[in-house]
Order: C-alpha cells, then structure tokens, then sequence
C-alpha cells in the first residue's frame, strides 16, 4: 500500500474544565515525538512583592485607561480608542514572562500592552494627544504605539496583521541563533482572518520562537464567537496545526503569568511556537462608546464579578498581604504618574505641519517625489 | 421651502438615505441580501444597517466572521447562483484582504467564461480619513479600483445618490463598488424624491460655472462646492463636475465641461501619484489639449501614511483653502 | 466559574490505516451531538457496467491528455497546462455522486472535472485551441474550463481562489431552500493559504451544502507536503472545524465514488460541508514540463504501481468483467472521440480581434470606456 | 565588439543577471536570505534561483508554503529585526494576496512610529503578459504600486538593471520592490561590468532623439526601442526613456526630454484607465504644459482580463505598430 501517511504524532488530551489550570491542549508537531512537556516547577514567584506588582501594573492600567475615557469626552484624545478595561490579566500576566531582549507584536487594543511592557505612561498618553513626545511621535495615536528600545513593535489597526511580522521577528531570531521570543497578541476574532492561520501553519512548519496571546474575550466587536467561529474550542484548533496549546483563564494574572512563564521556557527550549488562549472579557464598548445591543447585561455582570484586579486584591487581602494603606498608597502613586503623563501631553509640542513628509521614506522629506 | 416642497421633501442624513436605500432593495427583491462584518447584531460598523436585522432576519442581514476574502468571495458565488447579494466591507483598507477575489473573480469571470458568467454583486464599503484614524483605516483607494476592467464603481457624494444609486447597482448585471466617505454620514438635509432613475453613467453639474471646471467626488464634493462659494465670491465662476461613478469615467461630461471654461482643477482624496486625479487629468490634456489654457491642477492628499496628528492629518487632505488657491493658479 | 466552555462535541477516531475505507476523522461542528453518521449501506452500484463506465471516463481523461502534450509540443495549445495523469480516480470517482443541478468548482489542473462532468471533448479541445467553439469561447485556455448549462464554475489559477466562491454557491443553495450540492475541488497546497481556512470555517459556521475535496497529491509544485503544511494530517485539521472529515485513497476510483456518495448524502440530510482527502499522486510534471528535481524516481515508481486506471481495469479482469476486445473497443470509442475533438478545433473559428472587448462588462462591446 | 570589450562583457541572460545579483547579495552579507514559494528545491518558477539552494542551504534559501501573505509578513518582521530578506512572489498577481501587508505594514510602518522602524525589505516579483497565461496571470499592477508612498518601485529592464539594481536595492533602507517581466527573463546579450554604481533615483535615456519622447519602462522597453528603429527609418528621431524606477519618479529626465522633443508617447503594458502611463501623462502635461506642441499619447493594454486565445492577447497589449502609430499621430 503505497498511500503516505503522515508519520508525526498528535495528542489530544481532555478538554480543561477550568481555565485556571493550564491543561494540555496538543502537542507533537514537529517536536520529537515523547518530548517532555515542560513541567509546573517554573511557577511564579509566590513572592507578595511580586504579586504587589502585578496589582499595580494591572491598575495603572485601568487608572490610564478610565482617565482615556475623560480625555477623550474633552476630545483631547480623538480616533478610534479601544479600552482594555477587564483584560488586564492578560498583558500584566504574559508580560512578566518576556525578558527585555525578547519582542512584542500587538493589536489596536494595545494600551495595556504597552504600559505593561514598561512604555511609560508619559509616552504613551502624549502619543494618545498626539504630539511629538508620544512614543510614536504622535503620528500612531491609540492604535499605533511604538518603542523600538523596548521592542514593541505595534499597534496594529489590521486584525490579524501583526501575526506574520510578528512570526518574520522569530524567523531572524532563530536564523541567527539568538534565543529571544517574538510574543503576538490577537483577539479571538483573528481566528476568522486567514493570516492567522498561513501564520500559525508558517510558525509550527518552521519551529518559530513565537508566543501566540490570544485574548479570547467571547466577541469580535458586536460578534460573539459562536456566530463567527464554527469551533469555539481555539486553543484544540491551534493544536491541530501541531503546536502546544493551553486555555487558560484570562482573569487571573497568577495563572495567566505561570501558563506564560511555562510557555516561552517551552519556546526558548525550541520546541516551537505555542498558543495560549486566555478567557477574559472586555468589560466596556468595542470601541470608546457602543450602545452594547450584542451582549446581555448579565453576562457583562457576571463577567464584571471576575475583575482581575478585584480578584487579585482580594486574594492578596485574604493572605494578609495587602493592607488598605498599602491600597491607597499605590493609588497615590499611579494617580501622580497619570496626571503627570497628562500635563507633560498637554505642554508637549505638536509636529509642526512642515514636516508632514517626515518619515514616509527614511530618506529626508521631501527628497523623494 | 415652499408648502409642496415641505410635502415631499423629507429631512435625513446620508447614513438614512443609505439605510432606506438597503430596506427599499430587500423589501423588493428577495434574491436581495446583505452580507458583511457586524451589519446585524450592532447594526453596522457606521450605523448604515441598524435595525435591518430586526425587520429582515439573521439570513438576509448577514453577520460574517472577519474573513473579508471569503465573505467576498461567497458573495461572487452568491451572485453567480441568482442571488443579488450586497456585500459590506468595513473600510475600503480591510478590502486588501479581498482583493484577490474582487479582481481575480469577480471583475474576470464573465470574460474568462467567454460571457457565460456575469457576476450581479454589489459590494459597499466606506472610504477616506478626516477622523483621526491614523494609516490603516484612512486611506482613498477607489482610484485604485477603478483601474479594474469589468466593474462598475461609483462615489455617492449626494443624499440623492446615497439614496438612488443602490437600486440600478443591483439591477447591473456586473459587479458594482459603491464607495461611501465616512465625513458624509452624518451629512443632512432634504430629499426629494428622485424626478427619474439615476442613471450610473453620467457625470453630474453640481454647480454650473464658466471660467474653471472643478472636478471631483465623494467626500470632497462638500469641500470643493465650498471652495466655488469663495471663488465666486472673489469674481470666479467655477463649474463643479461630480463624477460620481468611476468607473467608467464619463468623458463627455468633463470635455464638454472643459470646453467651457478652459481651465481644470482635480479634486480626489487620495495620494496624488497615481490617483484618479491623474487620470481625470491626462484625459483632459489628452482630449480637450487645444482647448486649455493652463495647465491642469491637482489638489491631492499629501503622499503620507495617513497621521493620526490632527494638524497633520488636516495638512495631508485636500482642503477648501487648497483648492481655491489651484483655481487661482489655474485662472491667473 | 464564569469562564466560558464550548458546548459543542467533537469526536475523533482512530486514524484511517487504509485509504481504501473511509473512516470518520470529526464530526461534529454544528451538527447536534450524537447524530448517526451516514452508514455503508450508499455503496456504489455493483454493477459491471458502471465499473465499464468509471475505466471508460478515466481512460478518456487520460488519453485526452496525452494528446494535449503532443499538441502542446507543436504548439497548437499554448500558456500554462497542467496534467491530471494519476489523478483520474480523483475526478471520476467524485462526480459520480453529483447530479446534474449540483455545482462544481475546480482548479487550473481541471481537465479532469470538466471531463468527468461531462463537458464534451470537443468544447474541451476547442478551448485549449482557444478557438470559439470552447467551452469558454477561447478567452480561458486550459486553466479557466467553464460550462454553466453543466454547473462548471470553472478552472480557477488561483491557488485556493475557488474555495469563497463555492461557498457563496452553497450558500445561496442553502438560503433557497434548494437541495443541491456545491463540489469544490483543490490541492494539497491549498492548505497553506488563509483562504481556505477562512472558507472551511464560514461554511461549517453557516453549515453550508459544501463537497471539500481535497486532491492531495503530496507536492505544491516541487514542495512536498511535509515542507509545506506542519500537520499533513488533513482530514484531521479539517475536522477540527467541526466538519466531518474522511481520508480516502484517491487511487482506487470505487473508493472515492463510495465516499463521494456518503458525503453527498450526509450534505443532502443538512450536516454541514463534508471534507475528502484524496491520497493521490501526479504522475507527470506540474505543470506541461518540469525536471522533476524534487521527487524521488522510486516514489514516482511507486505510486505509478497504483495507476487508478490499471488498477481498476486489473479488478475488472479478475472478475471476469473485462475481456481484451472490449479494452479495445472502448480504446478506439475514445481515440475517435479525441481525434475528432482535435479536428474539430483545427477547423473551428477565431474570435475576431475586432471582438476583443466582448464580456468585459454584460453592456455591448465598447460601450463601457 | 573589440578584444577589449571581448575580455570584460560576458554572455548571459536576464535570468542569469538576476541570479548573480541574488548570489552576489547572499555571499557578501549574512543578513540576506531569499524566501518564497519554490524557490529552493524547483529553482524558482521561473528559474531565477536555480543552484542557489545548493549554495547557501535551506535556511538562507527558503521555501514557503502558499501562504502570501504570511510570508511577505515575515519579510517585514524579519527585516524589522536586522535582517535583509529578498522575498520573492510568483507573479504579481498572488501578490494581492500580500497587499494588506504591503501597504497597511510595509510601506506605513516607518511613518506610524514615527520613523523608529525602517522595514529594509526587498520583494521581487513578475509581471505583465504575452504567454497566454489567461486572465489570472497576466496582468501589469506596477503602477498600483508605484501609487503608495513609502516604498520603492523598481522595473529593471535591461540585462545591466537585472545584474546591478538588486545591491542598492538591499542597501535601501525602505521597502523595495522589484518587477520583473516574465517576457525579459530569456533575453540575451553581453552585460559589462558596471561604470559606476547604479543609482535608483534616475531615469536612463535609451536612445537620444530629437523628435519625440517615448517613456517607457520594464517588458515594454524592447518594443519601444524597436518603434524607434521603425520611427528612425519613417525620418522621425525618437528619444526612449527608461523610467527603471516607477517610484519616485524621475521627473526631470521626464521634463528634460520633453523640453526638448515637445512630444511625448507613454507605453506602458498595464490597462490604460489609472496606469502609471496616466501619471506619467498628466505630469507632462501639467508640469510641461507650455513644451508641448501635442497631447501626449498613452499606448496601454486594451481595458479587458487578459484573454487566452493568442491573437486576442496580441491585440489587447501593445505592440510596436501602435508605438509607432501614436508616435506619428502626436508628431503630424
Ligand atoms: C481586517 C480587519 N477587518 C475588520 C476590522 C474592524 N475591526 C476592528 S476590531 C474588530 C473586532 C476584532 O475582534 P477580536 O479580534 O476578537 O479583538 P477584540 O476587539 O475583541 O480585542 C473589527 C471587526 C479591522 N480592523 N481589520
Ligand atoms: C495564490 C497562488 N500562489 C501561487 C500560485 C502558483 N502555483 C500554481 S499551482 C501551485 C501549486 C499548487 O499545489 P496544490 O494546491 O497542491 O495543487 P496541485 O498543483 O498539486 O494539483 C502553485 C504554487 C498560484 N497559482 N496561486
Ligand atoms: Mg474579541
Ligand atoms: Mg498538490
């Protein structure tokens, strides 16, 4: 009988009732057959120090972003702003996994990737005014953040846009040998657009170094994922391209930053790309204001009880870790560093129009026709 | 406006003329429907649809996956099986990931097919900047389009057009791009009802002139009939062409448009290079050469990736300002 | 635990050891959980005759192209032509299970689908002559074959290109009310791009009455399968969409028919598109010529002692259903027809250059500037 | 050609010229690989890369699955971490396919961040007709993007361009694309050694003339300069104008020459509505206005998907005597 068969193995295992666990999805691939998936020893630092951080990340977060929603009412902030508000697990999580040498390839939603990713908040909040000290001189605006010294590489407009640069980030590395991770993140409606899928067969063909974030937040814009995903099951239909897949559960840092860690010490092993689907919610509008007609009330609610930072706090109280003054005094802080992002926006030069040209070619404006 | 006028004039806003457009073509035709990202549930990403799903049904306002290359394309399929679909692309910027379909089938197959496949599919899809959306979903591509041999595109700059353009589109029986600019929707005011049909050939005089012929489109119809005020009020009486469907161009309205006034200035939204503007204008120095007096104007975006700045972006558009001062080249 | 779970079941079975049967690989999707599945009892007629049929149709096909490359050596046929010779079992198989108000769309290496669905040799060969009386008037040439009084949405060049439109035929079908069939045929390296996955996932979501045959004859022009697709299991990725999947050895043309034919049966009782790998092989060159520098001799030898046409006239003979005068016979039915299709197109018009405008647009010639 | 010339000039091919600027570039800096679809293991679709896989391995010559978009992606990601990739597409019709990452990331990425990124990407392709390939694989889209600011557009021509432009092609910091016409890779000739580096930033003049000005570029330059013969022999002097880079374009070499020709004709193989045949045009005209002693002429493919049938893709592209023809409509 000479029909080929494909020799390679893939294992299914059960479907993960909880997402906190970080069960296996798939794997096999093109890693070797019986390699040891790596095991629960990398967890996170149980360190309160480290989990006081993460606290304060994922609330300055939401600090800048409810401050956006002022700014943007006053139309100091214009374009399209998409709030990361109940999703802030997710970057604060996956972020703590990166190191600085490794790179970040986001969506229009990037906000909280961005600060997560140590952009400061000065940065980003003059790029939301648009003036010459936002990090992408104000020419990006919301979804268009960038930091080349921290290796952000956007602020992508385009869903599923970014995954095939992001998977042309991990090609070099692993051409060159250098062993850094490119980490993507995408909406679960990029599973509709094909670029994810010629990206996800590219990265697992190839071994790419690459971390695929999805953030599964049940709707692509006014659709939920039932209406536009025939499997809602993303991470077994990840694994199906011959990679590792976990879902984890989005609203819970602790978990989201142990499946990460675990993950890009996969990836830096070179066994491949892997996928992590995170289940989280956005908690507001699409896009700054929507009337909201797609979604029922109580889910948004019963979604609102899982407040990652809620989740987090109470946790941390409930271990004696923190205490109301501590509270306050992070509030303090990010409070100063948000209205000082906001004055320096204010006080910042805007581009002067006779330098529109600048930077369409790296040649100087104006010298190309 | 007179009592009768108050009767059958109507006050809406080019987003309801286009609404009402859609609701009148699948109340009537039930080969009709509408396929796109987020046209049901949330009612269209501009608001175009709202309450379309209410009254049609979830078969007819059609929720799509982001797949903007397989929606388009079921709609080529659609419409070869008898349907009348129309299609809705977000922004013509998603419409790259559609191309391949719009071209390589949709604009070949009733060629290929030596004439046995003609395609009746509308696609619709909003165009240009002016809201700060930076340089992925500001760009004016329907130049591009129109390079396409064997469809139709058309630029509704009117409340009339938003309204009566949709329903001979879809009695076409070839494909038909309709590119709505995203500063019209909230454009308002009276509707008439139509005298006759609009036909999808002709050119129209927006406003009649005699020393410069001003010829544009779209969403910059409202800023070149506000730079013919301020010409006319500097003593220049510009005649402003609306071509409305580009693709095909319509010739005679420009020449004979030309031949009046000698002078031309091209308004278009998109990059210069390459525009539609540019091939409005090599075809009046082509075929009115011995009738111009000077040399035809352009007044174009500036060739940038859309900025997300505001002073930037107002600097990359085409403005009232600008083309008032070509008009005063073209004329001095 | 607020975190979403799918609903929906999947199943997977044990993968298929033999081409030859057609097990289930998922099933599924949007179909309700615990429907039965189609059972064998659709098995093809066992009718000697047919078996004369389907080695007759295949042995057309096979012979019409081995006149095309000696048409093409002396130049009557010119552009891209690309042979189906190993594949036959393919096509023949396939269309037995389509009546004649289903549709098909095929690819550039479409002789035979056309063929096999009935497009006389004559409109063929016309066609490839690029003469009037073709099949699409001579304005398509080998890779654009369409026949609309026959459902033949053609000869597509784009890789993955036919893949939308099918659906939106299915599609229409499916919001008619009408019980008809869309067959949609393409290759192994159609995988690789997002069309195909955009596709597969807009049809299962919508359970659209759409045939995926999947000709998976290990290459993309010279890039074997395992170079070109992670997971080369195929029918397993396509069942992670929730569709019903099945591998079939695309050389035995009584295989393909019997899975055909449960196929188009499982579409007909409304589950949603229905997927087939064909396991099949190209016994020639991509495309007219090429050096073959990417194939290993002993597996073009291998797979040539699988030919679908000897292997079934091999069958039929052990049975005692063929004897050496009918071969003969139907060998010269077949020439005859050949030679009188290539007549036939020698003899036939050329579509006046004057006429060059002609279906560009629906409007008369020149009436669109 | 003398003993000298003998000891310098070398036999070779397009395709050859091609191979060598491609080997040249992987030997001389490690930051280079080419990527694409067969370009390892089958040598290219077109040849291009044959031996080149032998060379430098699988890594730095590398086959990608049919997945366009997502390997032109990974161009623009590589590029962006330091490498230098060649990424090669078939033709430039699958190219569509990529367009979303040409345009909304490669072109726009060094603007959006406020020129942080400079994406050094080439990406070669091949266009154009005339091997009855049909309606699918035919078609000239150069021009498309010779209308999108950020990227460099390059159409070698001559066996010199194909051998040298690929080096400062590379050293671009911008994104560069490369159109080559299928119909040039067997074409023959001596190729010598370069006098000087060749520069991107201008157009070349083919043959002087003194009559009229034929503007040109890519698979229509062999048929331009063979117009010129015919128009040499008729007693008219031609001037034939490479345009090699179709973005930015050379203007004043465009200019110069029309100011000394007062005629122009423009040949260029894409379809005639929105070619960069109509920049071109309008450009003279608007930037020579006062030069010109007639319209400028446009010699472009008839406005139809390419047909198979050869005597109907001969008359859809242009061919010598329609050169020649406008060349005597714009001269009597
Ligand atoms: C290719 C493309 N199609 C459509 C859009 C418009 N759009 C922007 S965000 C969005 C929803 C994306 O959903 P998802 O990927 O789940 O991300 P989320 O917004 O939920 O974070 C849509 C439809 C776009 N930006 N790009
Ligand atoms: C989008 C696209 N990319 C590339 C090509 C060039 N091409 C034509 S056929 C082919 C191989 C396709 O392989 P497969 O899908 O397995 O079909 P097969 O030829 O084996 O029948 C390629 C790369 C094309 N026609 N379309
Ligand atoms: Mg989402
Ligand atoms: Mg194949």
């Amino acid at each position: 009988m000479s029909v080929a068969r494909p020799t390679r193995t893939r294992k299914d295992s059960a479907p993960a009732k909880s997402g906190k666990k970080t069960p296996e999805r798939g794997a096999g691939g093109r890693a070797p057959a019986g390699r040891p998936v790596p095991g629960p020893g990398s967890a996170p630092d149980p360190d309160p120090g480290h989990r006081r951080d993460l606290l304060e990340t994922m609330l300055r977060i939401r600090r800048f972003e409810e401050r956006c929603v002022e700014l943007y009412s006053a139309t100091k902030i214009r374009g399209f702003v998409h709030l990361y508000i109940g999703e802030e697990a997710v970057a604060v999580g996956v972020t703590q996994a990166l190191a600085p040498e490794d790179a970040v390839v986001s969506t229009y939603r990037e906000h909280g990737h961005a600060l997560a990713r140590g952009i400061p908040a000065d940065a980003v909040m003059a790029e939301m005014y648009g003036r010459t000290t936002g990090c992408s001189g104000g020419r990006g605006g919301s979804m268009h953040l960038f930091d080349a010294s921290r290796r952000f590489y956007g602020g992508n407009a385009i869903v599923a846009g970014g995954l095939p640069p992001a998977a042309g980030l991990a090609l070099a590395d692993r051409m060159r040998g250098q062993n850094r991770v490119t980490c993507c993140f995408f909406g679960d409606g990029a599973f509709a657009e094909g670029e994810f899928h010629e990206t996800a067969n590219l990265a697992a063909l190839w071994r790419l170094p690459l971390l695929l974030v999805c953030e599964n937040n049940l709707y692509a814009m006014g659709t939920a994922l039932a209406r536009h995903e025939a499997q809602t099951d993303l991470a077994m239909r990840a694994a199906s391209y011959g990679m590792v897949a976990w879902t984890v559960d989005g609203m819970d840092v602790e978990a989201v930053e142990q499946a990460a860690r675990r993950a890009v010490e996969g990836i830096r092993t070179g066994t491949g790309p892997h996928f992590l689907e995170l289940r989280t919610y956005r908690f507001r509008a699409h896009s700054m204001y929507d009337p909201d007609r797609y979604r029922e009330k109580q889910e948004i609610e019963k979604w609102k009880s899982r407040d990652p930072i809620e989740l987090l706090r109470d946790r941390m109280r409930e271990n004696g870790e923190l205490r109301d003054k501590d509270m306050a005094r992070i509030e303090r802080r990010i409070t100063a560093e948000i209205e000082h992002a906001v004055e320096a926006a204010e006080q910042a030069p805007r581009e002067p129009v006779g330098d529109l040209l600048r930077h369409v070619t790296s040649s100087p404006a104006g010298a190309v026709s | 406006m007179g009592a009768d006028g108050e009767d059958l004039a109507a006050r809406t806003t080019y987003r309801e003329a286009m609404r009402e457009a859609l609701r009148e073509a699948l109340r009537s035709d039930d080969r009709v429907f509408l396929m796109g990202e987020d046209v049901g549930r949330y009612g269209g990403c501009f608001g175009v649809s709202l309450g379309l799903l209410e009254e049609f049904g979830p078969e007819r306002v059609r929720d799509t996956p982001l797949s903007e290359s397989a929606f388009v394309g079921a709609g080529i399929g659609a419409a070869l099986a008898g349907m009348r679909p129309v299609v809705e692309i977000m922004t013509v910027n998603f419409s790259l990931l559609a191309l391949d379909q719009i071209l390589n089938n949709a604009a070949t197959l009733l060629h290929m097919s030596g004439g046995q496949l003609p395609v009746p599919l509308v696609i619709r899809m909003t165009t240009g900047a002016g809201r700060q959306l930076g340089a992925q979903h500001s760009h004016s591509l329907e130049g591009w389009y129109a390079h396409i041999p064997g469809i139709r595109v058309l630029a509704p700059a009117t409340l009339e057009d938003a309204r009566h353009m949709l329903a001979p589109a879809l009695a076409d029986p070839d494909p038909v791009l309709v590119f709505e600019h995203a500063g019209l929707y909230n454009v308002s005011g009276e509707l008439l009802p139509p005298a006759a049909p609009v036909d999808l050939d002709h050119a129209a005089i927006r406003r009649p002139g005699t020393d410069i012929s001003l010829i544009t489109y779209g969403g910059s119809l409202p800023k070149t009939l506000a730079a013919a005020d301020e010409l006319a009020a500097a003593g220049i009486s510009a005649e402003v062409i609306d071509l409305r469907t580009l693709r095909p161009l319509d010739d005679a309205a420009v020449n004979a448009s030309v031949a009046r006034t000698h002078r031309a200035v091209v308004v278009d939204e998109a990059w210069r290079t390459g525009s539609l503007a540019a091939e409005v204008s090599a075809r009046i120095a082509e075929d009115s050469f011995y009738e111009l007096d000077a040399p035809v104007e352009r007044v174009c975006s500036a060739e940038v990736p859309m900025p997300y700045a505001r002073q930037l972006e107002e600097a990359a558009l085409p403005q009232t300002a600008d083309i008032v001062a070509a008009a005063h080249r073209a004329v001095d």
